[in-house]
């Protein structure tokens, strides 16, 4: 009652990403003593569900509200109610097209992918197939890293040749049936990435359960698994966010939303890049999440 | 059994009913359709536990509050229901909840096969133990249902209408099964519409009348006349054939070369305008799919049939009942109601077009005033006209498909099994009702397994043996029944089309 | 089939009303129980985000129920709600046509989708489940196709959004702004529960679930009435694209997956036997009505999204039990 | 009456032989498609990859043809599983116990959770939609809560992975190395088969399905029985749950959703029918086999998603159709 109350309307909720940003702004709740509630669709093509969590959210007369838009659009009339009502909005994961939010705290997913694409061209020599496997065909990042990428080859890399992509809804099981698949149809293919923490374990589970050598695999996000395989060496390396950073900078935001402190436009949690041998390095360990 | 009450919502079932049985004897158990039969053998088998009364097996008390107490205490029924899973073997469902065991749950088929095999030999019945249930007509079903009776070896069996669906021949088979019952001790509890079986089989009556008991008499003694205004209160005149002149009637419905596979073959006749044709024949004969055939429920292979002098594309039910066809099916179940809807829709379920408007927007008040209207005429015992078919008794819910199809007033009805378990007062009354169809100038065909049913209606008489039309017969009291078994055994050779 | 009268005694028949009223009752209680939990549950704006929020399940559940009686299933609403919704970006932003054609042509696109479906069902004889299952793939992937796998966004026309997020009711009396969604919905459910039960179509729909073969053998012409049915059906689930859309002023190609199973539970919660022959859409809303109260209710209280999902489904089997315990007291 | 014709049925229904036979013809043919469409289809590692893609869903598909036998549905399949490997991770990796607990506490978990099915929905007679949604978000919550919504790795026992991916065939035949995980779908379907066939538990399942009052009234014990098979269900999804962790050496508590409509596909494509009593464990088999060829198929011909969506919901039509032809013709 006399604790501030912030909730966040997430993209999502089970995966580990955003229980890493959760976990972020559980963080921040409790060391700057306020309570944080934390909330997201099942899957990111429920932008109407998301709408319902939001309405909720604002039933609960909050001090603030951090909300990561499935399609930014379709939230405005929710978030100018949440304006009128005087409840300032910090926008995370990925901007809301209005002047709304107070900051937006936000990977860049574009640059990101196109990072992940010049370490792929790198690894596999500049030249040959490389195929994608993503999470989502709609959504936002999902989008965004599959263009990220796939411009980047485009521009960069004549002779690397995209030979297909695939959504797998970031379901480990599905992005491992459509790899195996794809590796089928396209032995000679040099290098996969994984848009996400599930697809990108799907790609390895693949390539383990096909005993598939030399493959160059790129993931995305951390997780254990995936840190696992990269010193395994099944996977070459992966982009990282700081999905635990963006939980704790949002609530941070959030609070000094209500404080009526002034904030910058964005926020960015920043992305790295990270292989067996950068792994341990403190900067990069501290963005890392199991 | 005494002083047995039962209520279901709206309905005082049974009033204080009793029933005695001795061992070794057959009682008939006697009244009109929803006199609360059915409901009293329920409670005795467990399936329904009474309000109040007391029910006592040898002498002892007993409380029956399922199935297999019943079993236990070594009842066994027959229900008028068929109660049977369709989609298993008849050995399946003979032997339901007693399957021969091997170790681990496993299942002895063979013997379960064998056994059924020997029940079927007992019975002088001819039934693949390993058909599925599904595929029988309901005849067979209804055998089925007694061979699981006479699996269980009860010392009281409770037989419910088990002839409903049977004809004369199998009907003897049956009578012949329960002598040797009734000599091995064995008492049985007999339900019956049909009066003659009543003399023929029974040693006492019971009678019932609208859930209370009447009285119990001596079958061999009490003249059938008596039984029945017990039954229903009041004497009954008896129908007579009145065969009209119809040289110059214009014929109604033709049909020529009808073939469907070898179930049908090549059959062809005709009916007049206010003419009454009956179809006799033994059980498979292929009545009830010529009947099929002609109303467009079946495809056919080829054949014509010819309304009013014109040909009539029929492919469909829905064409059949346009030319003025309408057909009531022997399987009041599957084919004739919709059980869970109520009594005002099923009676409306030929005619929803003429109850409503152009926007489909349907008048109630009509429908409910017509359906009301045949409750009266057809003395269709039910708490009210949204009551639904399936708390109906059977005989009742057969009367509903009758007021449904009259309701249509097709020029042309078939009736297959029309009096299927319905009671004598009813039977009369469905009587006069076709011959007062036939009067305003309709076409009828009647279906029947009952000889003196069909004697008693016909103006004319065709038979049928596999398949075959073997011969038409002229109605009236020239024509015996040993006339008709002929036609319907005689296995080939020409029809013979005798003089009337 | 061949069911004997059950041993249970059955249900009271006239009191239809009734039933309905008692089936209220886990509504009212939870509706009682919320408020009582948290003093931000009863608020007329969170009562409203409520309504809306059973708009679209509640119109989709419509559309389930019509086919659920005739002994069907629908597994197609959710994803032909988006494809209705894309035909109708197609039609206003794509090809830049007025208003009112854009509304018509989602409806169409949902009628003929379900004449398909129906003659699949009828002519076909494939069983519902599996043609609603094809039907249900096959337009989620038209709805990516058509829509070129991007949200079609409706800001050439702007009243559009007017469809599900204004409100008429608002205008008149302003202090209970209930949005046009919401509206649609109740007039909707109005509509279609006098059709089913004072039409020929309703009658039929009963009847084709309680014994289709003996309303054949009546002289009925069983296939089109039931193709009749899923169009129906089909149009009500255009009706919820344009909610959809208008509320997201947008198409989202991706959505719909999983609407199904919602749609359905609000169905059967509401009373409707998925053996067909019995329903009403009144059951229906009072269903969906329940398990949008339900999730907003643990929402508004705070509860931890895991432990939501959890009581959700405890909730509903308890919603169903209490009812049908009601229902056997009624009837004894 | 001995001169009446024996009664062999007119209208015989083809041979249960010869009519799954049939049914494998729309298997076939989609994989001769694929092996002329593309070359890469048709080699050994593919054919496995198909196989072992098969077999979770396979399983799960069993289990759910035992409760659609018997006239039920079973939604909580999916969620079921995953709950059976997040207990078989607590058990393993947060407990430390060997690995044969961790593979019997799995069946056992699903056993438990399908008794409680069981007896909702013969007990309680809450209808089985209703009871297995219920179930479905529960266990979906719990295994959230359970593992902390964290995924649990395997990785301290490591003999665990071996369950799927292991390969007890490719030791003795080492030019086919069918994974463990395979061999289990195909030695359950076997012990299935024949207890659905030739045991007490499987006459009950058709005859439930068929008509269980009839069965009620023949003095069974309906409800243990159907108790029985939930429980009999639940621990094959326990056997999944246990596939599925192997092959992802990790229990994933966020994964399942969705599941259930596959396995229901697979039981419906494969011939069982949604209103009880019919069905056979081989028809499911080749439903899973049908559904897996399809998408690798799709997938090794490199068809965009969104098609590969559109094809495969009128492929299922069309197989369920093709099928139904056969039998028909069959029939006649
Ligand atoms: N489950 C039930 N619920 C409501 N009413 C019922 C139920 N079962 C029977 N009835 C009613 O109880 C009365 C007695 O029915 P019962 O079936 O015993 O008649 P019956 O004498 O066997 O008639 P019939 O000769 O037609 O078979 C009827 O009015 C019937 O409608
Ligand atoms: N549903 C069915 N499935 C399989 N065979 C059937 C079915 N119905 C009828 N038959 C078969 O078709 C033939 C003709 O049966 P039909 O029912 O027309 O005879 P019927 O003369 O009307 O005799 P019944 O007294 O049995 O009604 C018989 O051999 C019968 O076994
Ligand atoms: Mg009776
Ligand atoms: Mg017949």
């Amino acid at each position: 009652q006399d604790k501030i109350y912030i909730p966040l309307v997430s993209k999502g909720f089970q995966h580990q990403f955003w229980q890493a940003v959760k976990a972020g702004a559980d963080q921040a709740a409790a060391e700057f003593g306020v309570e944080v509630t934390f909330e997201g669709p099942d899957t990111e093509a429920q932008v109407d569900k998301q709408m319902d969590m939001l309405s909720a959210a604002l039933a609960k007369k909050p001090a603030a509200l951090g909300f990561a838009a499935l399609d930014s659009q379709a939230a405005t009339p929710l978030l100018r109610q949440a304006q009128e009502a005087g409840i300032p909005v910090i926008a995370f994961d990925s901007g809301v097209d209005s002047d709304i939010p107070a900051t937006t705290v936000t990977t860049n997913n574009l640059a990101a992918a196109a990072l992940a694409a010049d370490k792929m061209a790198e690894l596999i020599g500049g030249a040959g197939k490389v195929a994608l496997v993503v999470h989502d065909q709609t959504s936002r990042t999902g989008i965004d890293r599959r263009d990220g990428f796939v411009n980047r080859m485009a521009e960069a890399y004549p002779d690397i040749e995209i030979v297909d992509i695939q959504y797998g809804g970031g379901d480990q099981l599905m992005s491992t049936e459509i790899t195996k698949a794809m590796l089928t149809a396209h032995p000679d293919m040099k290098g996969v990435f994984g848009a996400n923490e599930g697809s990108a374990l799907g790609v390895i589970n693949a390539v383990r359960e096909t005993n598939t050598q030399g493959l160059v695999v790129i993931g995305y996000d951390s997780g254990a698994a995936q840190k696992a395989a990269i010193k395994e060496g099944l996977m070459a390396g992966a982009i990282t966010q700081s999905p635990v950073g963006m939980g704790y900078e949002t609530v941070k935001a959030a609070i000094a939303a209500t404080k009526g402190e002034t904030l910058p436009t964005t926020i960015d949690s920043g992305f790295a890049w990270y292989d067996a041998t950068n792994m341990d390095a403190p900067e990069i360990a501290a963005v890392l999440y199991d | 059994m005494t002083g047995i009450d039962k209520h279901f919502p709206g309905v005082h079932a049974l009033r204080s009913a009793q029933f005695d049985l001795h061992p070794g004897e057959v009682h008939a158990l006697m009244g009109e359709n929803g006199a609360g039969k059915s409901t009293l053998m329920k409670v005795l088998s467990g399936i329904y536990q009474p309000d109040g009364g007391t029910v006592e097996v040898s002498g002892e008390p007993a409380t029956i509050n399922g199935p297999r107490a019943a079993q236990a205490l070594g009842i066994g029924i027959i229900h008028q229901e068929l109660a049977l899973m369709n989609d298993l073997t008849v050995a399946q469902n003979i032997f339901i909840g007693r399957e021969p065991r091997r170790s681990f749950g496993r299942l002895d088929e063979a013997k379960l096969n064998a056994d059924a095999q020997t029940i079927f030999a007992q019975m002088k019945v001819r039934i693949d133990p390993r058909a599925e249930v599904r595929t029988l007509s309901v005849a067979r079903q209804q055998m089925v249902e007694i061979a699981k009776a006479l699996s269980f070896r009860s010392r009281i069996l409770i037989m419910d209408e088990p002839t409903a669906a049977l004809n004369d021949a199998e009907t003897n088979e049956l009578f012949a099964i329960i002598r040797g019952l009734k000599a091995e001790g064995v008492g049985i509890v007999y339900i019956s519409h049909k009066m003659d079986e009543i003399r023929r089989i029974s040693d006492r009556v019971t009678i019932m009348r609208d859930g209370a008991y009447v009285g119990t008499v001596s079958a061999a003694d009490t003249p059938i006349e008596t039984i029945i205004s017990m039954m229903v209160g009041r004497a009954l005149e008896s129908v007579h054939v009145d065969i009209p002149d119809l040289t110059s009637a214009p014929v109604a419905l033709e049909v020529r070369g009808l073939n469907r596979g070898r179930i049908i073959r090549d059959v062809g006749f005709s009916v007049k305008q206010g003419e009454i044709l009956g179809f006799a024949g033994l059980m498979g004969a292929g009545r009830t799919e010529v009947a099929r055939a002609i109303f467009g429920a079946d495809p056919r292979d080829s054949g014509e049939i010819i309304v009013h002098g014109k040909p009539a594309t029929i492919r469909s039910p829905q064409d059949a009942v346009a030319a003025g066809i309408g057909y009531l099916s022997e399987d009041r179940k599957h084919f004739g109601l919709a059980l869970g809807l109520d009594v005002r829709a099923n009676v409306g379920m030929t005619s929803l077009a003429r109850f409503s408007n152009a926007m489909g927007v349907l008048d109630e008040a009509a429908l409910q005033k017509t359906a009301q209207d045949y409750i009266a005429q057809l003395a269709i015992r039910t708490p009210s006209d949204r009551q639904e078919v399936r708390l109906l008794s059977g005989g009742n819910q057969q009367k509903i498909v009758i007021a449904k199809w009259l309701l249509r007033n097709c020029d042309i009805l078939i009736f297959d099994e029309p009096t299927r378990g319905i009671d004598v007062g009813a039977k009369a009354e469905i009587y006069r009702l076709m011959q007062a169809l036939a009067a305003d100038g309709k076409a009828i065909i009647v279906i029947s397994s009952e000889l003196p049913e069909v004697l008693r209606l016909s103006h004319r008489i065709a038979v049928m043996c596999e398949g075959r039309l073997t011969g038409i017969l002229p109605g009236g009291p020239g024509t015996r029944q040993e006339d008709i078994m002929r036609l319907a055994t005689q296995k080939h050779g020409a029809p013979e089309e005798a003089l009337a | 089939m061949t069911t004997l009268p059950a041993a249970t005694p059955a249900r009271k028949p006239a009191s239809g009303a009734q039933q309905k009223l008692l089936a209220f009752a886990s509504l009212i209680a939870l509706l009682v129980f919320f408020s009582v939990a948290s003093p931000n549950f009863l608020q007329t704006s969170n009562m409203l985000a409520i309504l809306q929020a059973t708009s679209v399940n509640g119109v989709l559940a419509i559309a389930a129920t019509l086919v659920i009686i005739t002994g069907g299933i629908d597994l197609s609403v959710g994803t032909l709600m988006t494809f209705c919704a894309v035909m109708a970006g197609v039609i206003l932003t794509n090809a830049g046509m007025p208003l009112p054609l854009g509304v018509l042509g989602a409806i169409a696109a949902g009628a003929v989708c379900g004449t398909i479906s129906g003659t699949l069902v009828a002519k076909m004889k494939i069983p519902p489940f599996i043609a609603t299952l094809g039907m249900m793939l096959i337009l989620k992937g038209l709805s990516l196709i058509i829509s070129g796998t991007k949200p079609i966004y409706f800001n050439d026309t702007p009243g559009f959004s007017e469809i599900s997020t204004g409100s008429l009711i608002g205008r008149i009396i302003p202090s209970v702004p209930v949005p046009n969604g919401v509206l649609i919905l109740f007039v909707l459910a109005l509509v279609i529960g006098y059709v089913l039960n004072r039409t020929v179509l309703g009658r039929y729909c009963f009847a084709l679930g309680s014994n289709e073969e003996a309303v054949r053998l009546s002289g009925v012409n069983t296939d089109a009435w039931k193709i009749a049915i899923y169009a129906l059906a089909g149009s009500i689930c255009g009706i919820a694209g344009l909610i959809i859309a208008s509320r997201l002023n947008s198409a989202q190609p991706a959505l719909g997956l999983g609407y199904e199973l919602d749609a359905i539970a609000a169905v059967v919660i509401g009373g409707t036997s998925l053996a067909g022959g019995r329903g009403s859409i009144l059951g229906t809303m009072i269903g969906a009505l329940i398990m949008a109260v339900l999730l907003n209710g643990l929402r508004v209280m705070s509860v931890a999204q895991e432990w939501q999902t959890v009581v959700t489904g405890g909730i509903i089997i308890a919603a169903v039990y209490a009812d049908m315990l009601r229902r056997r007291r009624a009837a004894s």
